[in-house]
């Protein structure tokens, strides 16, 4: 039998995406029958409670005690650095499932470790890459005064040629924004580009919308209006952009077979988080397979998740020499969908094969 | 002639329009028990207050064996030798009685900064604070936790606090309040006591005590000192009896 | 005229597990008035405490107008018509002078009621501070204060816990020729105070106290008649 | 006899606490270390607190501040290639004093909760200067490449478990002392009448500083541990939850008591892994039990062992 | 700058302010006024939020909503009191604290198990959805009626307290409970319903935030701390104090907020200014806190007196 230890925030005000992930990670282990290539698999489930100090001491556990044979989940970026050293010093298998922080493509990027979600910088890129499309010459920027939003500016604006209206960075969980937003339409600019992520992104948008100014200025946004925070914005975002690298509306088979069942056994859209972790579990049962199940052997397991192609939901998928993707960036609306739930709509794609921007210091 | 420990040089407190004390000039000497006395609200506590630096002065001055100390601060006062008890309790509920008189025992050696060694291991300052509980008669209560003790053992314990900071100049608010005859009785002879050792400024409405024990009587009336004089020429004055003794017979 | 008002029938009560009174049993009957003497620390304001509500009553019983309240909760005791000055004065600081007499006035039917205006004229000096919080009040002001608190309910049943502790000799006069009238107007009495002189002129009764229990009750005369007495129970 | 029971509780959890290395060493489960270590580094942090909050009344919202400049000295030596042990513990402790003297000596100008207030501003202040130092992390914390050197040592983790119990043990005994001291009784006086110290001629802000500075050491060396634990070291060490995390250890266990921080910060952090292992819901009865503690318990965890007349000493004496 | 921009902002931060005072009004009667240190108010406030979205959600009507969400808060505080916090009146203030964290925890997990994970729906009706014009300025209405409302508790709150005689009552209960009650006043009542007002007035600033904050579990902690420094800054234990204390939080943080980059981009290099700026705004409202603190340790409206 083999072990994963699936860890994430499941508690605290961003329990959502957490849960997410788990309930995507678990759906997509149910559909190969509780196994993983045909091993059985005990998934050891904790919640890291958003603390980088009981994530190291769960991890350990994980590593010295329980003995797993792969490490599984991590929402957060703050949890997932402090948990890189043990992780990358045990050689363990790690499949991330959401955090994807620079400095693990870059300089400490590590054979054991896999994210099959994204790189924190690539959906800002694309989203950077549709506006310079767009021809917009005079774009105002804001996000929360942490290390997330600086690369979520940071990635826009590497992709982003046009001129820069005004670049604000917020408090953390600020709830209140009408000064910054009486900034913003004096500023007069072409678009509005955010990263406000969970409840942030919430306060923003609806203020945004009191003062008028939603339609009037075009938003575009990365992991604010998402999955995980539609369902309490509804009409509240329509027509608001934001840059993913999936969409619940993709019309590939193992997407479709994705969202049937897990809004049969949930009863709700899936949100990227459940995604990328459902991607996961496809990755590991492909992976599995390929060595016959062989999951003890560590060299192969890794060899075998670098190359295996195993359908992901988003279409293209390949991994970088630093265990990054090489994926489709693509920008969506916030729209009705074929149901008449707001969801998000498939715009256009913006980066083909879009690597990192940091696998060149990657020394692998 | 006897030494000079206080003086107060026309001291001034105001609160709001209200004058509290107005210019008020005063003396307590070396073993000497000076009463003040006067209808309440007259300022008698404000006095005190501003004399152990708890109330700052509007104006006038304050001087301490020969310093002026009106601008020190209460524990520097506290410590050149003026000590005081509260008109309403003020211990530490959570202490026993020995540990309140170990405070102020311990307060007048100087500072504590002693981390180490356990105070009830220093034979020398126990003994100092059994000593003050002996003397106010609160010997076999000094391992009970004052919160528990009568109000009447509490004011007890006061005094004891008062006494035990070595201090020059005992200034008792009201120490009789809350005693009951007869341990009235046993605080005025404590006092009288004590008189060779300390000046003392006493403020107090109980007649009985003032008379008994007051070298001279100050009478305090709308923050103004109407008269300073022997006890004898106190209790015969007429304003006084108006303003303050009334009709009451003083030789109950 | 000898109607019980209230009776207490052998209380045990105490602080935590301390027991402080042992059986303790006296009454007070309408329109007279009680002294509770004894030494400090003999019981008396835990015996008020305890028929207050403020302390458990352990064993015993309490009787108001013969209906038994020990154990009530305090504010239902209160409205039975007891009026108390506790020990400490206990004026509320926050409130001012006026509002700590208005809080938690009742009004009575009586033409003599008591109303702020009639407590100001007992106690002057509180008129002039009315505007003035309760911890910014001398030491003898918030006695007053406390007493005026207590006659704005209206009791019944005035209970004074070292009521005139701190006050001038001259209010203290006035204090007892108050409690003089209010006595003859029909209220009912419970007190201590160390002056017993006034306590012999007003009181009918007396009950003295020693370590939890009633050691001695009489009248006044009986009082006078025996010169032990204070030797014995109230003398150090 | 309610002495020889909490002598008894006290010296059982030491020794079981001591007995864990040893365990490691014969089930191999070098885990045990890791959990213990975290239970021992959040019960010195207690201890520390519980000088202030529970023996001087100060009640500091703030003291994961400490926590964090003892960890981050770690961190950002190591960062800049200074590896030596004894030099990191030194220079936390420098540190640490020449800031918590003049942050002590402006919030003990408070009191009562003006005071949980302004430590709590302080602590936010440092919170967001070390979110915003890029070069060691920001938000997303610091890596420590090395550990605190001590040789052969270095890095052992039964050696960091047992230099954290000895300084535990060292720290209780120190404070035990202390207590009971002429510097404790004033310190104890000040929690519940300052105006009183004053009077008798002792100023009382010198020992409440004091005691002050000495408990943000104590956190500062907590921090210390911390970081060599944990490998890393992040803002979120100092966030305001980690404070609060520790008054509540402080309170659970039985304020001003000598051995109540630890069954405090053993307690929670237990329960609450315990809570987690039966449902995932564990706050929905981790709630409801701390409520019932303070309500049946009074003086804590530790409290209930106290007798009655301790139990009154540690409320001031109210019923 | 212009002085219009400044103005601007300073209106927007008046604003702030009265949202700020809305939410700290309950916390104010209860810890300020009763004493009484509630750290699950922000739980109550997070409730109101949850009700009133829940409500409007069936009904559709918000103004329904709002009120049912209140008056169900009412209850709930009557029930919360009766349930045990009554209990913990007469404790001190530390042990409030570590009960009421525990009601937090409680709260919030409850809170996950009943609505989810993820933030729920509430919008502004119809009505309130345009924006009005004020001083030159365009205001949402939305925003507007939250000021008016904000203004109306202060008011109630203010004349309650300081004017009728139930207010004279919950001060003298939170010095001396006992002597109230001995002056027969029955106080476990008059707490209750002081607690229960207080559950009401964070039901009622959780619904009107509804339509412009996010609805999620823990959204009261934030809230919470955010109130403890407007209550202390203000002065504990006076609605003005609390009132004047968000006004001014709500200026400075506002106008911080904005200005200090722009003051910094003109004064230092950019990199350093972009880096410092915002880090400087998170911390002013702590910085003016502790500053004040250190002058002012009551808080800039003291009440006069206090037990
Ligand atoms: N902080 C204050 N603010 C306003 N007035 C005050 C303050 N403190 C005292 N007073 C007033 O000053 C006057 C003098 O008070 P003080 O306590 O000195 O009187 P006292 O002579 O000691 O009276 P007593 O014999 O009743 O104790 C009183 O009328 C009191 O109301
Ligand atoms: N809060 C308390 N906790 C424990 N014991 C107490 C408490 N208050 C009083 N006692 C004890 O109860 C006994 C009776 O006290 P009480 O206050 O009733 O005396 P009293 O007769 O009113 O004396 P006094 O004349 O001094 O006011 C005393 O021995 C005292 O030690
Ligand atoms: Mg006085
Ligand atoms: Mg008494």
């Amino acid at each position: 039998q083999m072990k994963v230890g699936f860890m994430a925030t499941l508690s605290g005000p961003a329990a959502a995406l957490g849960q997410d992930m788990y309930d995507g990670f678990m759906l997509g282990l149910e559909q190969s029958g509780g196994k993983l290539g045909g091993v059985e698999v005990e998934v050891i489930r904790e919640d890291d409670q958003l603390k980088p100090d009981l994530a190291v001491q769960t991890v350990n556990r994980f590593i010295e005690r329980d003995q797993v044979d792969v490490v599984a989940g991590i929402t957060f970026s703050n949890v997932m650095m402090a948990v890189a050293n043990p992780l990358a010093e045990s050689g363990t298998v790690f499949v991330g499932m959401n955090a994807g922080p620079a400095p693990l493509a870059g300089e400490r990027c590590a054979p054991n470790f896999f994210f099959v979600g994204y790189q924190n910088d690539q959906q800002a890129e694309g989203v950077g890459k549709y506006a310079t499309d767009k021809g917009y010459n005079n774009v105002y920027l804001m996000a929360p005064n942490y290390q997330a939003g600086k690369d979520a500016v940071g990635g826009f604006k590497r992709y982003y040629k046009g001129g820069i209206a005004g670049e604000v960075y917020t408090r953390v969980n600020q709830p209140d924004y009408s000064a910054e937003i009486a900034q913003l339409q004096a500023a007069n600019p072409d678009a509005v580009y955010v990263f406000y992520p969970g409840g942030m992104g919430i306060n923003f948008i609806k203020q945004f919308r009191q003062a008028g100014l939603l339609g009037k200025i075009p938003l575009l946004s990365v992991s604010s209006f998402d999955g995980s925070t539609l369902p309490a914005l509804k009409e509240t975002a329509l027509g608001a952009i934001s840059g993913s690298f999936w969409g619940a509306d993709f019309d590939n088979p193992a997407n479709k077979k994705f969202i049937e069942t897990f809004e049969a056994k949930y009863g709700r859209i899936p949100s990227q988080y459940a995604a990328q972790a459902y991607d996961g579990a496809l990755l590991l049962d492909a992976a599995l397979k390929k060595i016959g199940g062989k999951y003890q052997d560590k060299d192969a397991l890794k060899k075998a998740l670098r190359e295996v192609d195993f359908g992901s939901v988003r279409g293209a998928f390949k991994f970088n020499k630093n265990g990054f993707p090489i994926h489709d960036m693509y920008v969506f609306e916030v729209a009705p969908d074929s149901k008449g739930r707001i969801s998000h709509k498939t715009l256009q794609k913006t980066l083909p094969n879009h690597p990192d921007s940091y696998v060149g210091k990657c020394p692998l | 002639m006897m030494t000079e420990l206080l003086r107060l040089d026309s001291l001034v407190k105001h609160y709001g329009a209200i004058c509290v004390t107005d210019h008020v000039n005063l003396t307590v000497s070396q073993a000497e028990i000076h009463a003040l006395i006067g209808p309440n609200g007259a300022g008698k506590t404000t006095l005190i207050n501003q004399i152990t630096g708890e109330v700052p002065s509007d104006a006038g001055a304050v001087y301490f064996d020969g310093q002026d100390i009106t601008r020190w601060s209460v524990a520097k006062r506290a410590h050149a030798g003026m000590s005081r008890s509260f008109q309403i309790n003020s211990l530490i509920p959570a202490f026993t009685a020995r540990e309140n008189v170990l405070l102020a025992v311990q307060a007048a050696r100087g500072h504590n900064f002693y981390f180490f060694a356990p105070v009830t291991g220093d034979q020398s300052l126990v003994n100092e604070a059994d000593g003050f509980l002996a003397r106010v008669g609160l010997d076999a209560h000094a391992d009970e936790l004052v919160s528990k003790l009568a109000y009447g053992q509490q004011r007890l314990v006061e005094v004891a606090i008062a006494m035990a900071s070595h201090p020059k100049l005992l200034l008792l608010d009201e120490p009789m309040a809350g005693l009951g005859p007869a341990e009235s009785e046993r605080m005025i002879a404590l006092l009288d006591s004590l008189r060779q050792d300390y000046g003392m400024l006493l403020v107090e409405h109980d007649m009985d005590a003032v008379f008994a024990l007051a070298n001279r009587i100050s009478v305090l009336v709308y923050g103004q000192v109407l008269l300073c004089d022997t006890p004898e020429k106190v209790r015969h004055s007429e304003i006084v009896r108006e303003a303050y003794l009334g009709d009451e017979d003083l030789d109950d | 005229m000898t109607e019980p008002l209230l009776e207490v029938n052998g209380i045990e009560s105490g602080y935590g597990v301390s027991q402080v009174l042992f059986g303790v049993s006296f009454q007070v009957s309408v329109g007279h008035c009680v002294s509770l003497q004894g030494r400090n620390g003999m019981g008396k304001t835990t015996s008020i405490s305890t028929i207050m509500g403020w302390l458990p009553c352990w064993r015993g019983e309490i009787r108001w107008q013969g209906r038994p309240i020990q154990n009530l909760p305090s504010h239902d005791i209160a409205q039975l018509g007891i009026g108390l000055v506790p020990e400490g004065r206990q004026v509320f600081p926050n409130l001012t002078v006026w509002e700590n007499l208005v809080a938690t006035a009742k009004p009575a039917q009586g033409s003599r009621a008591w109303t702020v205006e009639r407590v100001f004229e007992l106690f002057p000096k509180l008129a002039e501070r009315r505007k003035n919080f309760g911890d910014q009040l001398s030491g003898g002001e918030q006695q007053m204060l406390a007493i005026g608190r207590a006659l704005m309910t209206n009791p019944r049943l005035l209970i004074l816990d070292e009521a005139t502790e701190g006050l001038s000799p001259i209010l203290r006069q006035e204090i007892w020729h108050a409690l003089a009238a209010l006595k003859a107007e029909g209220l009912s009495i419970l007190i201590t105070d160390k002056n017993l002189k006034q306590l012999l002129g007003l009181c009918d009764h007396h009950i003295i106290l020693q370590k939890g229990q009633v050691v001695w009750t009489g009248t006044s005369d009986e009082f006078r008649s025996d010169p032990g007495l204070r030797q014995a129970y109230l003398a150090a | 006899m309610a002495r020889d029971l909490r002598t008894f509780v006290a010296t059982s959890i030491l020794i079981f606490l001591a007995a864990v290395p040893l365990y490691a060493w014969l089930a191999d489960d070098v885990y045990v270390l890791t959990y213990f270590g975290r239970i021992l580094a959040f019960a010195l942090a207690a201890i520390g607190l519980n000088l202030v909050l529970g023996f001087g009344g100060m009640a500091s919202l703030g003291h994961a501040m400490y926590i964090g400049l003892g960890a981050y000295t770690v961190g950002i030596l190591s960062s800049l290639g200074l590896l030596s042990g004894w030099l990191h513990l030194s220079v936390a402790l420098v540190t640490t004093f020449i800031i918590a003297i003049p942050v002590g000596w402006v919030a003990l100008r408070t009191r009562g909760m003006a005071f949980i207030m302004i430590t709590l501003a302080f602590a936010q202040l440092f919170f967001y200067v070390f979110v915003s130092l890029r070069q060691f992390g920001g938000d997303e914390g610091l890596s420590l490449t090395q550990l605190s050197d001590f040789g052969v040592l270095t890095g052992n983790k039964y050696a960091v478990y047992t230099s954290l119990l000895v300084a535990l043990l060292i720290t209780l005994w120190l404070v035990a002392r202390l207590v009971d001291s002429r510097f404790g009784l004033v310190l104890r006086a000040t929690r519940f009448n300052a105006r009183r110290v004053n009077a008798v001629g002792t100023s009382s802000q010198p020992y409440r500083l004091a005691a002050y500075v000495l408990s943000a050491e104590i956190c500062a060396v907590a921090g210390y541990f911390m970081a060599n634990l944990n490998g890393f070291v992040s803002p979120a060490m100092m966030s305001w939850l980690v404070s609060a995390e520790l008054m509540v250890m402080v309170l659970l266990g039985g304020m001003g008591t000598i051995f109540g921080p630890i069954a405090g910060a053993a307690g929670l952090l237990l329960i609450e892994d315990g809570l987690k292992l039966m449902t995932e819901h564990w706050p929905l009865v981790l709630g409801p039990l701390v409520l019932l503690m303070v309500l049946g318990l009074r003086q804590g965890l530790w409290g209930m062992l106290l007798p009655e007349r301790e139990k009154a000493r540690q409320s001031g004496g109210q019923h | 700058m212009t002085f219009n921009l400044v103005l601007g902002q300073a209106l927007n931060g008046l604003q702030f302010g009265l949202l700020l005072f809305l939410m700290a009004a309950g916390l104010t009667l209860v810890f300020g006024i009763m004493s009484f240190v509630n750290l699950a108010h922000g739980s109550l406030y997070m409730f109101g939020a949850y009700f009133a979205a829940t409500i409007a959600s069936h009904s559709g009507s918000f103004v329904l909503a709002v009120i049912l969400a209140a008056l169900l808060m009412f209850v709930l505080g009557v029930l919360l009191d009766a349930g045990g916090l009554q209990l913990l009146h007469r404790r001190s203030h530390l042990d409030q604290v570590l009960a009421t964290f525990g009601v937090v925890l409680f709260a919030n997990e409850l809170v996950r198990v009943v609505w989810g994970n993820a933030p729920v729906y509430m919008d502004a009706p119809e009505a309130l959805a345009g924006a009005v014009n004020l001083f030159g300025v365009n205001y949402p209405s939305y925003r507007f009626a939250i000021i008016v409302i904000g203004l109306l508790v202060a008011l109630g709150l203010y004349l309650l307290i300081e004017r009728t005689r139930i207010g004279m009552l919950i001060r003298a209960g939170a010095t001396n409970r006992r002597m109230v009650s001995a002056l027969g006043v029955n106080i476990g009542w008059l707490n209750r319903f002081v607690f229960a007002l207080g559950a009401a007035l964070a039901g009622l600033a959780g619904a009107m935030v509804g339509p412009i904050l996010s609805i999620e579990p823990g959204m009261g902690e934030p809230v919470l701390i955010l109130t403890l420094v407007v209550i202390v800054i203000g002065g504990i234990g006076s609605i003005r104090g609390a009132f004047f204390g968000a006004l001014v939080v709500g200026v400075v943080d506002t106008l911080g907020r904005i200005f200090i980059p722009i003051w910094l981009r003109e004064s230092l290099d950019p990199a350093m200014a972009t880096a410092v700026g915002p880090a400087l705004a998170s911390m002013l409202v702590y910085l003016m806190m502790a500053v004040i603190l250190a002058f002012k340790p009551d808080g800039l409206f003291p009440v006069k007196a206090r037990g």
